[in-house]
């Protein structure tokens, strides 16, 4: 029975897909790849409406007051407010505007954020499109909303839109890098590519309580704490939300946009953060693996969600707390700390694996991660103090 | 007409077209477009042939793919960098203009 | 350490988050049509003209000295005085309008006026269905009763009261 | 070549040699720039259909991901769309088609080997792996040579000259 309740929405399919014994085998398979995206697009739209009246009452109860709570129930019916506000607003095109790339942009922001929620597994032998090169495939994809965040900066043929786009450029080109080389050491552990193969290596319980997923080990909280900064700065989200300051940039590149375009723009940025962080719980928090082995008889897709909603939860939380950075910390942060910090985070990985004896690995990873840590802390600190700030361009 | 015909033929218009650009257009940046096109039609060949050749286990033209794209994309940094570097001194990217070498 | 103060700030935000489910004190937010908070004793929204006993017509103070409508700053008090058939003035006004939409609620009107006629009224919500009349308030609005008064006002209207008792009192000792 | 890979086959040549071609022919820069990118992502499409699953990948990140940004930061950088459209030299034309009846001529005389059409084993990125580190470990090192000058390279010539 209970693994029945397991894989519930994989016998419903197989259900449903037996409906079409007669139709030739290439219809059965576009049919069963329509239903899983489906089903993506689903799940990920109810959690996306959830999500956007969750984080204003999380940011809400932060700040001691409720949040919304007038529309339905606790406010669970604020997402449906929302949309219809942003249905029925004038959407607006600039004279200016290059209309087509205007009205392509959001198609382009959305589509990368929904490619990827393709590849990671939500549960067990329920991955939507299982590729062999799965995690290539998802920063592939990532890189695609670069362009479209172009596209929306330039064509709206406005300086504050642009200065937005090319801030928001620099800033997730140059937290590309981390983000790929802390994904590195997980792959190599895994020894695949594939989500699949990655979950399955965090296989396992270490005395039936401890799990063995890449988050427990030294090196693995590095990597999990950088991928998790690097993929707030790709999703643009505080404290790296500078592209849509509002203070001095109004709303960067999607300054031009109203309506249901920026409503799209909106959902990509959320679909975005689901897929980011549905990457880090596949690769560092044991995908939908039970945390301890007598709890396995709870469904594996419903710990899958429960820990993007942990993640989520501290999305959310991060925005409540951390003031908005200055572009040039931004940079300095990618590529004085994070880099360096994510080949330690290698090395740690190296020393584990190959270490024979498990506490001695461990704690050889810690030292390598611990003195990368510290050394680098004390060059940054330092310098920090020492230099004045030099104005480049305002003199 | 086998398969590997209709993909060089593919290869084939898309280097034409990338060679194309590369003569018609007047800005440095439109040379560049054409040049990148013309690399990824010879990416197109070689894993083309690799796919239908004789010893695909070998995956030679896979490798050489590989490796072409990556120095493309170090060959496409530096020509960038070097039209900015132009553009510094002579406020355009209009390659008839920068004909100051002419005797 | 690089992220030190990341987490300090963090924790505090987390305190804030948990004790806002735990602490009842912390959720100060009054829900505002349902629940209703009670308002000081001494906050003013508007003027109002006060009678005495029940009908507004004959127990009305205010003798249209006019008075009031000369020292409003932004003058937004108009009074017109009643005459009877033979066109002699009667202290009574015939018309007394206040447009609250320039009234700016300095309480001037309540100082200067010699008779107690006027006051401030707490009432607040007086949002219209349209901005130029719905704002102007005619005399048949203004009129409250001063068991309304002391209502709204207990310590400013038996202190109100008790000093015309004494002046009624004073002036009918002099005068027998 | 049954009706059923054909389709496929002639969907992604169609994009892209659209995206090709509107590349080299449209006047405002932005969008050739952008069709560029639709052209690459129709060369990733055939990688895909031509089993080189892992090559696709890596041409979308290494060409649309990184390629086409720079080139887009440069028509930014250098402001060089500034709207008036520079004037095609109708020239070149002539002679990329020479070029192209010369190769199609060449295909069509040459006898391509016919192939198992696709009974290679499927590219495993574990193949690609061990082939790059066995066979082809020297030139995995000169390529990384050859970015990390070409990135040493970029820099310095786009560095500020401190006057």
């Amino acid at each position: 029975m209970i693994d029945a309740a397991d894989q519930i929405f994989v016998i419903a399919k197989r259900l449903l897909l037996s409906l079409l014994m007669w139709a030739p085998d290439w219809v059965v398979q576009v049919v069963s790849s329509l239903m899983n995206v489906a089903a993506v697009l689903g799940v990920f739209l109810v959690l996306f409406a959830l999500i956007s009246v969750f984080e204003r009452k999380i940011l809400g109860r932060i700040q001691n007051r409720y949040g919304p709570n007038r529309v339905g129930p606790f406010g669970l019916l604020q997402p449906v407010a929302d949309g219809i506000k942003m249905l029925i607003k004038e959407d607006i095109v600039p004279r200016g505007a290059d209309k087509a790339v205007h009205f392509l942009a959001p198609v382009a922001m959305v589509a990368p954020a929904i490619l990827a929620l393709g590849v990671i597994p939500y549960g067990r032998n329920m991955t939507a499109f299982s590729i062999d090169a799965g995690i290539l495939f998802f920063f592939a994809v990532g890189s695609a909303t670069e362009l479209a965040v172009f596209m929306a900066g330039w064509s709206s043929n406005n300086k504050y839109s642009m200065l937005g786009a090319m801030r928001a450029i620099a800033q997730m080109v140059s937290y590309e890098l981390p983000l790929i080389i802390t994904v590195l050491p997980v792959v190599m552990i895994a020894g695949s590519l594939s989500p699949d193969q990655i979950v399955a290596a965090q296989n396992g319980y270490l005395f039936g309580l401890v799990p063995k997923w890449f988050v427990l080990t030294p090196w693995g909280a590095v990597a999990f704490i950088l991928f998790f900064t690097a993929s707030l700065v790709e999703s643009n989200r505080t404290p790296f939300d500078l592209p849509e300051g509002e203070s001095e940039l109004v709303a960067g590149h999607m300054t031009e946009y109203s309506g249901f375009k920026y409503a799209t723009f909106f959902m990509a940025e959320y679909f975005g953060m689901f897929a980011v962080s549905g990457l880090a719980v596949t690769l560092f928090l044991g995908g939908w693996h039970a945390p301890a082995a007598f709890l396995q008889f709870i469904p594996s897709w419903i710990w899958f969600f429960l820990k993007l909603s942990v993640l989520l939860f501290t999305f959310i939380w991060i925005r409540g707390t951390l003031p908005r950075v200055r572009i040039d910390q931004v940079m300095k942060l990618a590529w004085t700390f994070m880099l360096p910090m994510a080949f330690s985070c290698l090395l740690a990985a190296a020393a584990w694996h190959y270490i024979s004896s498990a506490a001695l690995g461990w704690f050889s990873s810690l030292l390598i991660v611990g003195i990368a840590y510290a050394g680098l802390s004390k060059i940054l600190e330092a310098r920090k103090h020492l230099s004045v700030r030099t104005y480049q361009f305002a003199e | 007409m086998g398969a590997l015909e209709a993909v060089i033929a593919v290869s084939i218009v898309l280097f034409s077209l990338g060679l194309m650009a590369v003569l018609t257009r007047r800005d440095a940046i439109f040379m560049l477009i054409g040049i990148e096109m013309m690399l990824a039609a010879g990416n197109l060949n070689l894993v083309a042939f690799w796919h239908y050749g004789p010893h695909p286990e070998q995956m030679t033209g896979a490798m050489m793919a590989i490796f072409a794209m990556a120095v493309a994309a170090g060959e496409t940094a530096v020509g960038l960098a070097l039209i900015l570097a132009v553009y510094r001194h002579r406020r355009s990217t209009q390659i008839d203009q920068l004909n100051t070498l002419k005797g | 350490m690089i992220g030190a103060g990341i987490i300090k700030g963090m924790a505090v935000t987390a305190r804030n988050f948990i004790g806002s489910y735990f602490e009842a004190d912390r959720l100060t937010t009054v829900q505002y049509p349902e629940e209703r908070d009670e308002i000081a004793e001494n906050y003013r929204s508007f003027p109002f003209l006060l009678f005495d006993g029940a009908d507004p017509e004959a127990g009305l103070r205010c003798v249209s000295c006019k008075i009031c409508e000369k020292e409003c700053p932004p003058q937004c008090i108009f009074i017109i005085q009643e005459r009877d058939e033979k066109g002699k003035p009667i202290k009574r006004p015939k018309v007394f309008d206040i447009d609250i939409s320039v009234c700016m609620s300095c309480q001037i009107c309540v100082e200067v006026c010699p008779f107690d006629s006027i006051k401030m009224d707490k009432c607040f919500e007086l949002s219209g269905p349209e901005r130029f009349n719905a704002l102007l308030l005619h005399k048949a609005d203004l009129e409250k009763s001063n068991e309304y008064y002391h209502q709204i006002r207990p310590i400013e209207a038996t202190a109100v009261d008790e000093a015309l008792a004494a002046a009624a009192a004073k002036k009918k000792a002099k005068a027998a | 070549m049954n009706l059923l890979s054909i389709l496929p086959f002639a969907v992604i040549a169609a994009i892209t040699l659209a995206g090709a071609l509107a590349a080299a022919a449209l006047p405002n820069l932005v969008h050739a720039a952008l069709s560029l990118v639709l052209a690459f992502l129709g060369v990733a499409a055939f990688f895909f259909l031509l089993g080189a699953e892992f090559i696709g990948l890596v041409q979308v990140i290494v060409y649309v991901g990184a390629v086409a940004v720079l080139i887009v930061f440069t028509i930014l950088l250098t402001r060089s769309d500034s709207g008036r459209p520079g004037y095609m030299n109708w020239g070149g034309v002539p002679v990329a088609l020479a070029v192209l009846a010369g190769l199609l001529w060449a295909l069509s005389r040459t006898a391509l080997p016919a192939g198992q059409a696709g009974a290679a084993a499927p590219l495993t990125v574990l193949g690609i792996g061990q082939t790059l580190m066995n066979q082809y470990v020297w030139p995995l090192q000169a390529v990384g040579v050859v970015l990390t000058a070409a990135l040493v390279g970029a820099v310095v010539l786009v560095m500020e000259e401190k006057r």
